[in-house]
């Protein structure tokens, strides 16, 4: 019985002390975690698309709804201007999803940019879509419009060779992104006019 | 996608084994006999279907309603321990016939990396609750797959004139690599 | 086994080398070794939690009674393998996301749980720190050598945080990557062979 | 007198059929020959400096681990010959020399000697080496990319590639006449068709060959390719095409035939067959892979073991 | 030689040896100084053996280690005991040579031990004094009434290729086969007494008086195994003891017309056919005296021998090669073989390649391929479980196609061997 009782002490105590230390810690770094993430999953992108702005696009983000999905949208100023944008979309690859942070200037209606965020292709084939600038730089100056597609389904990016699956991913990504775009425009320009101040 | 993908991808494609890398201690561990390797893939599968689907419902119910997402890892070692335990007990009693064949491999399944992999991959890949049932089934099915293919290969070669210092351990990983390239015959088939 | 500290610290790096001299601990080994700070990473990880839970284990080892050892183990490995995943979370994250699922596997890896029945149960503390940090070290270098030769020829080059790097093409400007070892069977068939390697040297 | 005659002892029977590993591994090369020297015509002294660097390489691997290993001198028997042919057979003439050295470590080496040498390979060695080169240097054995500098005079397109991108009208205009005749672009030893046949029956006929492995490679891939171009003829080609194209000839009578990796009971031999001519069209059509040959040959290889436990029952067992 | 056929698409046949027409009688043969008879007995305890150098013997007595032994050998020539040895033999099985300088020919003894019970013949008499006739007839059968003997088979067939022994029987001596069938269904009781013949030799045979039943021309049909699942098998024999090989007798036609000659004259024939097959591959049947030394065969037909020759006992498939000319012609010894040494093809040592050719002609469906392999590991219990080691009927097949020229016939042999010493051996401490 001596035994039995110190059993269930011993463990209920551990058990205890271990959910105290961790929940402990856990609020200690939460704060980081996220500013990690960001800063780590959506920051190189980011900075990729937006190059050059005045502030820093992880700072001024304002969060907005479209139905039932919510997206982080990231602001740049250029010229003192709050004019250009950037959010992420993603599309199905060879290994699962491919994270794509589309930039937009939305005086001109052209992308500023595209770039890979999280993906699990294949090192050496699509995992250049994220390593290899020359693929994504073929959105760059892109007029908005309704689609983008690779050459062999009869659009003008050039797929990297190789990973026809994983350029798909990403134009579906950056049509998905266009669309969104679109249909969002005026609540994007209400927030913006928040940063711009 | 669809359920049938789902299998495609968990039994060959992603297989736990070959693609993903886990539970390759009892996969090397169990494969030198036929017998061993068919005991040990139905304790998995048995154990996997069980595991997989309560550590979902311990996730989704309990964790993330109550903010407790970052005991995760805790609390799903401590799911499959006990589990572990729970079913040794309960074949013991009322099933000997099966506990003799599965009885051995039971306590090498909580320190498997492929029961505690799949219940955290159910999880990272936000499956559904039945698509958390589908994958940990097929994902144990594709351990046992590989696991009896590879029992096949290894008896030939335990009979075979293989250099001393490849004997054993490392001929196996080598013939483990081989079978996880013929794997990649299933590529892109989802 | 009268042992002084210091073998018991050793005996890690040499006779029961993990993964090669005790085969535990593979699919890390396996899983992670793509590059070599992606080991070194995965072994600095291991470690922590192996030095930690064996102190733990070790000093506690007269209070925890042994019908229900290996909870308490569960618990308190388990315990630092949340730690060592938010921490990471925490301060280097892309680190984490590499490693992955592998981060909260560090929990059933034979290794872990293996010393600490085997060695920190029975142990103590100074001997159980000696251990834990030897074999911890122990299995950091190997995962450190397999990621290095992996990436030295799957990719062409070795870089270690950014900075510490060695570029095969520099010194031979026609390699071609030989990306078959960075893939799923180039990292059984290199650790068999690598095995292979120790075993000769062994003998 | 008597006491200092020294007889010959040995064991029964006393008498042999003469048959053995070095006269079946020289009659392969052989009837490899048929196919190679066309290849050889078609792509000139690179095909032949591949061909023999194929094979030397591979006989100096075997004699390297033979030394290494303190065995008994093996190269003597062929097979290591026979490997190196049949590897560069499915390589294209501008293979660079590195690649083919490597490749024939792998296969030699890696596939068959470490395992215990001849008869304990798992896999075929010369596609596992294949499979491997393919996966690293792809660029390399992209058919059309690789002979891009030599003109022909038909259409210089790998045909799998055309089918797999475009579907099945895509390959309209190969004539399987010229197909079967090698006017193709592919390996230096697999395009020639009719080359890979001749060898091929001579092989059966021989003896060196199991028919049984052949036809029902050639069936499974007829029976496949028919199921798919019936279900959606736009997509997929039908079964002339698959049959003369890729790897599909030196698949069913030099790849899949191999010994060691394969079954030797009538019932195994055919599901073996046919798995692996199915599963090649499986591949090609819904896998990513461009040509599903190599892959299908190691998976029937990884099935062999449990193939080979449908047996006959033996004499005097359960009557 | 044989040479691999250049068409190998079916699998390769081996025709047994057909008697033809110009049979010449067969020559003889006689033993010049002395000659040798081994005793299935080990020579262990040499106070208790009955033998002692110098004994005299007679023709035809029977030569036995230690008294009431199951195995004994009858002399056939009388003369004096000059040498009892211990031998060890094939499988280390230990025998007991013994040596009898044979008494000047003139002045031949017989013995009467048979004189006086012949007139009565049974099963006693024959199992006491007949055990070693020309052809080894085994009456021991017949005593274990717990497998009782339903049938009996004579084979007027060879077992091996090249021999054509048993065929002269049937061809020429199917007189004294009728009379050896008459005796033994009288000693015995059995009416069912079947003869075994080639295609060719039906008509002859039908005078023997018994069922006659032909078997196919090609290796190996005639081994008693496949006789009685192929040709037995209609017969109503009950399937278990088709299965274990109980319930039916085999004797040589020439055991047979053995028998019946000494029961019909009182006087035990002692002389062997052997077919002899020279160097040149010239085959001709003598009539030997079991126990005459291969020496006196070699010398009185003018063959030579040279190193590196080789000489066989048995056919070229079951045969067993002997190291010396002084080895004895015994009872069972039904053909000489003596191979050039250009003729011998030599065995490897390299691993099977899987080419699975035995797999394909072997008459019991042994996956030799896989057996093989255990066997050459040594494990011989795994390689009984699972891949049927003792299905094996010793027809030696396998060994002639393998093309890695393992010598799987004699790991075969060996490793029954080994597990049947094993099994008594623990029978034996049980
Ligand atoms: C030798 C050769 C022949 C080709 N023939 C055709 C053709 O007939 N029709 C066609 O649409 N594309 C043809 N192509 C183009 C390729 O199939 C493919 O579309 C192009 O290489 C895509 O480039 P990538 O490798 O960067 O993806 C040919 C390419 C080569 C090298
Ligand atoms: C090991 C392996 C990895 C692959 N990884 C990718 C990948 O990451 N992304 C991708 O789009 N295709 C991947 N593929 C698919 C093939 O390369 C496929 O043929 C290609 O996507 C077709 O595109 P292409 O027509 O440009 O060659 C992979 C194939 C293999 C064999
Ligand atoms: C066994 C062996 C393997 C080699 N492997 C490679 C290789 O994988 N990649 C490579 O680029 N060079 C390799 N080489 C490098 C060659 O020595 C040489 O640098 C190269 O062939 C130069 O040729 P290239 O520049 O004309 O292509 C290898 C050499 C040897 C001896
Ligand atoms: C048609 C055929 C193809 C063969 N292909 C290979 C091969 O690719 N690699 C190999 O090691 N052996 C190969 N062999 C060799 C064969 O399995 C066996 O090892 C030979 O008998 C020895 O030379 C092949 C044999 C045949 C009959
Ligand atoms: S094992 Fe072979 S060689 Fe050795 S004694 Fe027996 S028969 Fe003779
Ligand atoms: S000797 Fe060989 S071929 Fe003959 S039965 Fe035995 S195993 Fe089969
Ligand atoms: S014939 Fe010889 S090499 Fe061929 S399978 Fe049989 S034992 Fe092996
Ligand atoms: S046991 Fe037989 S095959 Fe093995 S080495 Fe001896 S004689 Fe050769
Ligand atoms: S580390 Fe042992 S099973 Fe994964």
């Amino acid at each position: 019985m001596n035994e039995m009782v110190k059993m269930v002490v011993v463990l209920t105590v551990l058990s205890s002390v271990a959910g105290g230390v961790l929940a402990a810690i856990n609020k200690g770094t939460a704060s980081q975690i996220e500013a990690q993430q960001l800063e780590f999953v959506k920051g190189p992108a980011i900075k990729a698309i937006l190059t050059g702005s005045s502030n820093n696009p992880i700072e001024d983000r304002f969060k907005i709804k479209e139905g039932d999905v919510e997206k982080s949208v990231f602001v740049a100023k250029y010229d003192g201007k709050a004019n250009t944008i950037a959010f992420e979309e993603s599309g199905k690859g060879f290994g699962g999803d491919v994270g794509v942070m589309v930039g937009i200037n939305m005086d001109t209606d052209k992308l500023v940019g595209a770039a890979v965020t999280v993906h699990t292709e294949t090192p050496g084939m699509g995992a250049r879509a994220k390593d290899d600038p020359s693929f994504v730089s073929q959105f760059k100056g892109m007029p908005v419009k309704d689609s983008v597609t690779v050459t062999k389904d009869g659009g003008q990016i050039n797929a990297i060779s190789g990973a026809t699956i994983t350029s798909r991913a990403v134009c579906v990504a950056v049509t998905k992104a266009m669309s969104l775009y679109q249909k969002v425009k005026p609540k994007l320009q209400q927030e913006i006019q928040k940063v711009g101040k | 996608m669809g359920y049938f993908e789902l299998i495609i991808a968990c039994v060959f494609v992603n297989n736990i084994l070959l693609a993903q890398f886990l539970g390759n201690c009892p996969f090397l561990g169990t494969s030198k006999k036929m017998e061993t390797a068919v005991g040990m893939a139905m304790a998995v599968i048995f154990v996997l279907v069980l595991a997989g689907t309560i550590t979902w419902l311990v996730y989704t119910y309990i964790l993330v309603k109550f903010g407790l997402v970052y005991l995760r890892t805790i609390a799903f070692i401590v799911v499959i321990a006990s589990l572990v335990q729970f079913v040794e007990m309960f074949l013991k009693k009322s099933i000997p016939a099966l506990y003799a064949g599965l009885g051995i491999f039971l306590p090498l399944i909580t320190t498997n990396c492929a029961v505690m992999g799949v219940c955290v991959l159910n999880i990272d890949k936000e499956f559904t609750f039945l698509q958390a049932l589908v994958a940990s089934l097929f994902y144990a099915v594709g351990f046992g797959l590989a696991l009896i293919l590879f029992a096949g290969l290894r008896e030939r070669i335990f009979l075979a004139r293989v250099p001393k210092p490849l004997q054993d351990t490392s001929i196996a990983l080598i013939t483990a690599g081989m079978i996880s390239l013929a794997f990649f015959a299933f590529q892109g088939m989802v | 086994m009268p042992k002084t500290l210091v073998q018991e610290f050793t005996k890690g790096l040499w006779e029961e080398l993990p993964p090669f001299r005790l085969v535990l601990g593979l699919c890390p080994t396996l899983g992670v070794t793509t590059s070599m700070e992606n080991g070194l990473g995965m072994g600095i990880a291991t470690t922590f939690v192996l030095v930690g839970s064996n102190l733990l284990i070790s000093m506690l080892r007269s209070m925890i009674p042994t019908k229900v050892r290996i909870a308490c183990f569960i618990i308190i490995i388990a315990s630092f393998v949340t730690i060592v995943e938010l921490l990471m979370q925490a301060y280097t994250y892309p680190l984490y996301l590499k490693l992955g699922v592998f981060i909260p596997l560090i929990v059933v890896n034979c290794i872990v749980l293996g010393r600490a029945e085997a060695f920190a149960y029975k142990n103590k503390v100074s001997f159980s720190m000696a251990d834990g940090l030897g074999i911890g070290i122990g299995y950091t270098l190997a995962l450190g050598a397999l990621g290095a030769v992996r990436e030295l020829l799957g990719h062409g080059s070795v870089t270690v945080w950014g900075d510490l790097s060695y570029n095969l093409a520099s010194s031979f400007p026609s390699f071609h990557p030989f990306s078959f070892m960075v893939q799923a069977p180039g990292a059984f068939i290199c650790l068999g062979l690598m095995l292979c390697l120790i075993n000769v040297i062994g003998d | 007198m008597p006491n200092t005659l020294k007889l010959t002892v040995s064991h029964a029977p006393f008498w042999h059929n003469g048959s053995s590993i070095s006269s079946k591994s020289r009659n392969i090369l052989l009837a490899s020959l048929l196919a190679v020297v066309p290849g050889c015509y078609q792509y000139g002294m690179a095909a032949v400096g591949v061909v023999t660097m194929s094979i030397a390489s591979a006989i100096i691997w075997e004699l390297l681990i033979n030394f290494i290993s303190r065995r008994p001198i093996s190269v003597g028997d062929g097979n290591a010959a026979l490997i190196g042919m049949i590897f560069a057979m499915m390589l294209p003439a501008t293979t660079p020399w590195w690649a083919v050295v490597t490749g024939t470590f792998f296969a030699v080496v890696i596939a068959k000697e470490i395992f215990g040498g001849i008869g304990a390979n798992p896999f075929n060695p010369a596609v596992l080496a294949m499979t491997i080169l393919m996966l690293s240097w792809g660029n390399l054995f992209d058919f059309n990319a690789a002979l891009l500098n030599y003109s022909f005079n038909f259409k210089a397109v790998y045909p799998l590639v055309l089918s797999k991108s475009f579907g099945a009208h895509a390959v309209e205009p190969f004539a399987l006449m010229d197909l079967l005749l090698g006017k193709q672009i592919g390996g230096i030893g697999s395009t020639c068709g009719i080359g890979l046949i001749l060898g091929g029956v001579y092989l059966i006929l021989r003896g060196f060959i199991r028919w049984e492995v052949c036809f029902s490679f050639l069936a499974g891939i007829i029976i496949a390719a028919l199921c798919f171009n019936i279900l959606n003829p736009e997509l997929y080609a039908g079964p002339g095409f698959h049959l003369l194209t890729g790897y599909t000839m030196i698949g069913a009578f030099f790849l899949a035939t191999e010994d060691s990796s394969s079954p030797v009971n009538f019932i195994p031999m055919l599901i073996y067959g046919f798995l692996g001519g199915a599963l090649t069209i499986l591949i090609r059509n819904i896998g990513t892979h461009i040509d599903g040959v190599l892959y299908a040959i190691l998976i029937i290889n990884l099935v062999n073991p449990l193939l080979d436990k449908i047996r006959p029952k033996a004499i005097g067992k359960g009557v | 030689m044989i040479k691999r056929s250049f068409f190998g698409l079916v699998k390769p046949k081996l025709q047994y040896e057909i008697i033809d027409d110009a049979q010449p009688e067969p020559v003889n043969i006689n033993a010049s100084e002395k000659i040798m008879l081994y005793i299935d007995q080990p020579y262990e305890n040499k106070a208790n053996s009955l033998l002692k150098i110098g004994d005299q013997v007679k023709n035809g007595q029977k030569i036995e280690v230690v008294k009431d032994a199951d195995a004994y050998m009858l002399s056939s020539k009388s003369g004096q005991i000059s040498n009892i040895s211990s031998f060890v033999g094939f499988m280390e099985k230990k025998l007991t040579a013994v040596t009898i300088d044979i008494d000047d020919q003139a002045n031949q003894l017989l013995d009467d031990s048979f004189k006086d019970v012949y007139k009565t013949p049974s099963m006693e008499n024959a199992k006491d004094l007949l055990s070693g006739l020309p052809g080894k007839p085994d009456f021991d059968v017949f005593f274990h009434p717990d497998k009782p003997i339903k049938s009996i088979v004579v084979l007027g067939v060879d077992g091996d290729l090249l021999t054509t022994t048993n065929q002269w029987f049937i061809k020429n001596g199917i007189i004294s086969v009728k009379t050896g069938i008459d005796l033994l269904r009288k000693i015995t009781g059995i009416h069912d007494i079947i003869l075994i013949v080639p295609q060719h030799l039906a008509q002859v045979a039908g005078s023997a008086g018994a069922t006659v039943k032909t078997v196919d021309s090609e290796y190996p049909a005639a081994h008693p195994q496949l006789i009685i699942r192929h040709i037995l098998a209609d017969k109503n024999l009950g399937g278990n003891d088709i299965a274990s090989n109980s319930g039916i007798a085999f004797f040589s036609a020439e055991a047979v017309s053995a028998i019946g000659a000494a029961y019909k004259t009182g006087q035990i024939p002692l002389d062997k056919i052997v077919t002899f097959i020279s160097k040149d591959g010239n085959k001709q049947l003598v009539s030997v005296p079991i126990g005459t030394p291969l020496q006196d065969i070699l010398s009185q037909l003018n063959e030579s021998l040279n190193d590196g020759d080789r000489v066989i006992f048995g056919g070229p498939m079951t045969g067993v090669a002997v190291y010396s000319p002084d080895f004895p012609v015994m009872p069972d010894t039904d053909a000489i073989i003596i191979q050039d040494k250009s003729q011998v093809v030599e065995r490897a040592d390299v691993a099977c390649i899987n080419c699975g050719e035995c797999v394909r002609v072997c008459p019991a469906n042994i996956q030799i391929n896989q057996l093989i392999r255990f066997l050459e590991a040594g494990q011989y219990e795994e390689a009984a479980d699972q891949y049927d080691l003792f299905s094996c009927i010793e027809c030696g097949f396998c060994s002639f196609v393998c093309e890695s020229r393992i010598p799987v016939f004699q790991h075969i042999k060996l490793a029954k061997h080994t597990l049947e010493s094993m099994n008594a051996a623990e029978e034996n401490n049980a």
